[in-house]
């Protein structure tokens, strides 16, 4: 790796770090904030500079989730730019359309789920594709201009990757709150026609590609977790700190002590493995250590929240307090993504 | 110790059951099932049936005007209730006002509360917490000075749940700095209607208004509505502390909660999920194991022996075992716990899929049994104390 | 549950605590261990009046047995009286055959583990049958009289009860100890000729009995577990409250003291389902509490052992301390009787 | 922070991967993969193949004679090393003895002692426990009193590793009872061979004697094996501590056990036992979190960083994943692991199943890990006061 390359990430994480804390009420909307990643040139940044892009990578997107994760900004950049975008940087014919992405011209979000089969099916029409079924949880998706799907060919086993825009005849999208706030829909496909030229894949393979844009998507999501419980833990130490019961500080009872070293760990394991996958050269030992890290990432998860709420008491049973957010983002991006257990034999078929 | 039921008992059992099961409404208990927001008339209007046959004051002696039921009854009514979807009843009267006033006040106050507890007449709210004084009630700061017949109360309470709905309070107050904590707090019913009192709502994560901060800012409390001694609120509050713990393993809650998760399972047609089975195995292992312990324990007080601070355990490990289920549904239902709304939990709107739209509300609800009561560290504290006699 | 058995129960706990503080060098001899025991009656008290037993029960078996574990006893109470016993008990044409063993002229091992299928099959001779095959860890064997088996009838799925004496042509022995001290032997059986008036069961039906004798085995084995954690927590809470460190009983540090707390609630869980078990009226109820009781106590076992090993330190960790002693007791139990997961699905099957 | 290796880097790990390989004798290979017990000869005559490379003192810069690696070739030295059976070389001499001397000694004690560590001439042991002083150093109570050029050295030490073996100990005792204790410590090397020294083994629960006890009874030391300054010990002590802990991950050798307990669960035909894999992956991703945690951390110590206190998370994290594999060995094996023989462990007879026969005995002596080396709690004590920083 350059040090070239190591400064513009430190000049990235910098920036990251001073745009989150600008936006610090944690209730960006996300519309402005869409433009603003734009202008800081973040659409760019995941890319390689063969299709246009900054060639930041993975360690790029990493740096940006992190603060994503650390202001709860509610930006759909994880499935508009890393999984919709990972997916247009991949498909040869639709430079177009990721120069739009990139430019912010166009907004594309991801109906497709890691590690689940298609659910649509596209059917050979005169004039290109008919495409009909349904998408459950599509991020962000009153924000997009645009879909990106997967659908089986016909009967065969094929996938082929499509771009649909939001308002075709035939696609209806049911709005829905997630649990902490983000906002995500179910887009119905009822015959949707898609012109030949919005297939976008080579005729095959795009298991392959979806495979590395879900590691990618994973690693991200990781990073989003990272910068929540980073938080949870730095709020959860200083309150131990402050807080006194029974005439001390809580953060002097030997038992509290300890269990704030065990969040300490569990946070360090995920910023390990994060940092790893993230700058990691060999796709093969990137992609099992990006999915290691969502799967630790969980696990810290759940431990550092369920903690910082225990340790905070009642106080963090507020709507108004920030534990309970950044309890619910984890939560949210861990049935959004999916359960450690699910990725289990993915990990081991990488590693 | 036996564990043996009588056939009297046993009848009594069926009579729980049946008229539990033939007075609950579907409507209620459906919502209790899929853990919507009940209101103050689904608590109230519930408790009206429980009173009408006395068992709203369920565990009340037969001197108080309760049911008098033995300790083996007062188990299997709750074994009864529990297997039910009915609300779990407000407790802040029939099981701490009641009891304190019932235990330690005179007669006119004996005369002029209980019929109104027993009778669901009056709904009540639990006055403890500070800000700053959670678990340790040592550090309160609410002041009643006392001027001629009455107190003069100023101060915060927090986390009062239902004080928005409350007619009476039961509230710890410090009536002498000098001394230290334990012998300068006294035990006070304050009409909630009495001016300087004001009750702001908090909303919780789960997006419900069960707590609620009050203020009191110059409330002048009658003199005659003091519970015992001045100076021996810590000794009522330590007396309810022991008693609130032993109904609070929630085992048949529990029971009830894991019954459910394995019909959805069942429904979802993940039977046969091995790691699922597994999971709901070992949980329903560890809730038969709580559930015996209650059993010996309640044997043991049957035979005149105070639970005492043993109760601690049913706490603990009955709050685990509830987190621990709550969590499960999240697992079992995954990405269809997705969809958030609003109307949904408020009752106002059906869904497709109800047992999985609740789930994660309740999930972050729970994560209150491990906090309050007593946290489960104090619950700890006491027990190495206590029992352990650890220094 | 007469106020009689209350007494005769209490007189019997009262016993085998004497007896095991007599003992209590840990080492007894096994062989006189057995007189011992036949002179205390307790060779009898297991099985109803109705076969000439004390009808005690499984109320009686759980103190013999929280003896044993107490004091870690030789003795093969267990597999003699509670497995192989509990199976002549159960079959009519064994009386004679359970007389001597309640005399303790006969001492019977029991050739069969739980859950586990036949692993001998019986060929039918004119003479009566034929065993052959082959039974692991034989509990105690070198003790043994004879030993109780269960073999498949030819190539049928009916399993049959056969009684063997260990002397007689074509049974083998290899003995090894197991890693707690304790004596088993594999069983060689080749072409074993067998009296047709030592195949005990009626022609089938050995699956129900052996169901409800496995029942009465984990009760037995989880009451020897609870003696055994009985010792370990006490041991473990006094050491805590003498030994100093850092100035102060390592008892008086807030993240030990809640480790007991935790050791002492699931003492209480195992104490707790065995009381149950071995009160419990009715045969299903009673059957599922007993499986749970073995399981419950597995889990107990493995956290109140390895945290009996920490909190003591280095000093549990010598072959002369009871500690390490009391942990391998436990450990051998499980693998004996089977971890909690083999016991699962017969949990649920009973509840 | 770059985690690539250079080709240099990879180049030498080629090296150290041949030269290990080639000369690792496969009777000694399979000893360690079964977990049978090594004699004396065994450590040494394979210390000897370290030394013949300078291989032996593998941390020790080229101004103590030692190979001068950079820390990354160090950390690739260990992967390569616990990747292959080869003996966990003994630590005493090489990472304890040997860096206090080059570092606190003067040249004499350096000219005196470095050869014989280095060229694993003398075998060493460590006198830091005490009965009534075991993670608490301030409590040791063996005294050294000056007379002339010699310490009487009187007091008993406990748990000392290979004392039966050693030639030399290195030592804290007390040199000054009036000041507090971290300032009456003095660090000393002693010659085993010193008349009034007897050495006692203690046998574990596994059946091993690598413990033994230690009692001194007016043992004369020369003043010119001590090290430093009298009273100075604590600093030598606490100097060390922190070395320790970098090494203590284990991470290495329970990768090799990892993919052992696999192959055995191959050839075991339960590679597809759903339980027994959930169970391996989520060890398996707990370890390579482990792995990278070290990595980091020495990355940022390449950059000039010392560890410091934050290497005591590699020791927790990595004793317990040692201790969860050797639990889940005894798992997969079951009841095959029933059959104990001391000559298996002792490597005097052989087994149809070597895996299992071993699993039980590793179990228990791996207990050790969460107490030797500053108990986990002293771990956790530690980060909690210098990194977490709470009082």
């Amino acid at each position: 790796m350059s040090t070239n390359l190591d400064e513009e990430l430190q000049m990235l994480a910098d920036t990251v770090a001073r745009y989150v804390a600008n936006r610090s009420d944690g209730k960006a909307n996300s519309e402005d904030g869409w433009k603003e990643l734009a202008e800081l040139g973040w659409l760019y940044l995941p890319y390689p500079e063969e299709v246009g892009g900054l060639g930041l990578g993975t360690a790029g997107v990493s740096a940006v989730m992190q603060g994503h994760g650390r202001g709860l900004l509610a930006t759909p950049y994880l499935p508009f730019a890393v999984m919709a975008g990972g997916m247009l940087a991949r498909c040869p014919r639709a430079s177009q359309a990721l120069a739009a992405v990139m430019e912010g011209t166009q907004r594309v979000a991801a109906a497709f789920a890691v590690g689940a089969a298609p659910t649509l099916v596209a059917q050979a029409a005169d004039d290109g594709w008919r495409l009909a079924g349904r998408c459950n949880h599509v991020l962000a998706v009153d924000e997009a201009d645009a879909v990106l799907a997967l659908a089986r060919i016909g009967a065969s086993d094929e996938t082929g990757l499509f771009m649909v825009r939001t308002d075709a005849p035939g696609v209806t999208v049911e709005l829905h709150f997630l649990p902490d706030g983000r906002r995500a829909g179910c887009v119905g496909f009822d015959n949707v026609a898609v012109a030949a030229s919005d297939r976008l894949d080579e005729n095959g393979g795009v298991e392959t590609l979806l495979r590395e844009v879900e590691a990618e998507t994973l690693l991200a999501a990781a990073a989003d977790n990272l910068g929540a419980m980073q938080v949870l833990y730095e709020q959860t130490l200083d309150y131990a700190k402050l807080r006194k019961q029974f005439g001390r500080p809580i953060g002097s009872f030997q038992s509290l002590q300890f269990r704030l070293v065990d969040m300490w760990i569990k946070l360090d394991e995920v910023r390990s493995l994060v940092a790893s996958a993230a700058a990691a050269p060999d796709r093969q030992e990137a992609g099992a250590l990006a999915v290691a890290a969502w799967i630790q990432s969980i696990w810290s998860g759940r431990l550092i929240g369920e903690e910082a709420i225990q340790i905070h008491g009642a106080i963090a049973m507020t709507d108004e307090h920030a534990v309970g957010r950044y309890v619910k983002r984890i939560l949210v991006n861990e049935l959004v993504f999916g359960a450690p257990e699910r990725h289990f034999s993915r990990y081991r078929s990488m590693r | 110790m036996t564990m043996i039921f009588s056939e009297e008992d046993k009848a009594f059992s069926a009579e729980v059951r049946t008229y539990l099961s033939d007075n609950l409404p579907a409507e209620l208990a459906r919502k209790v099932r899929y853990n919507q927001r009940l209101t103050r008339d689904d608590y109230t209007s519930w408790q009206d049936v429980l009173a009408a046959r006395n068992w709203y004051a369920v565990g009340w002696p037969a001197s108080a005007g309760g049911p008098g039921l033995t300790q083996t009854q007062r188990y299997l009514f709750e074994r009864e209730y529990g297997a039910l979807a009915c609300p779990h009843p407000c407790q802040f009267g029939i099981a701490m006002a009641g009891p304190v006033i019932f235990t330690f006040g005179n007669d006119e106050q004996k005369a002029r509360f209980l019929p109104g507890i027993r009778e669901n007449k009056d709904f009540w709210c639990q006055g403890y917490s500070e800000p700053g004084a959670g678990s340790d009630l040592a550090a309160l700061k609410t002041t009643a000075v006392r001027e001629g017949d009455h107190y003069r109360v100023n101060g915060q309470k927090i986390w009062t749940t239902w004080a928005n709905w409350a007619d009476w309070m039961f509230c710890l107050v410090k009536t002498d700095l000098e001394v230290k904590p334990q012998r300068g707090i006294s035990f006070l019913l304050i009409d909630m209607r009495s001016p300087g009192i004001t009750v702001r709502p908090i909303k919780t994560i789960d997006g419900d208004e069960e707590f609620n901060e009050v203020f009191f800012n110059d409330v002048l409390v009658p003199v005659e509505n003091r519970i015992g001694e001045e100076g021996q609120g810590w000794t009522y509050a330590k007396f309810l502390l022991e008693f609130e713990r032993f109904s609070m393993s929630g085992a048949a809650r529990s029971r009830r909660v894991l019954s459910e998760i394995r019909a959805d399972a069942e429904a979802l047609g993940k039977a046969d999920d091995a790691r699922l089975v597994e999971r709901l195995t070992r949980l329903e292992i560890e809730l038969l194991a709580l559930e015996h312990m209650e059993l010996h324990l309640l044997a043991r007080s049957v035979g005149g022996e105070n639970p005492g601070p043993e109760a601690s355990k049913l706490k603990i490990r009955g709050t685990e075992i509830a987190q621990a289920l709550s969590r499960l549904r999240v697992d079992l239902h995954a990405e269809d716990c997705l969809v958030h709304s609003e109307a949904f939990l408020d009752a106002l709107e059906p869904s497709d899929n109800p047992s999985a739209m609740g789930a994660i509300a309740t999930y972050l609800n729970q994560r209150k049994l491990t906090i309050w009561g007593g946290s489960n560290e104090v619950q700890r504290m006491i027990l190495a104390k206590q029992i352990l006699e650890l220094g």
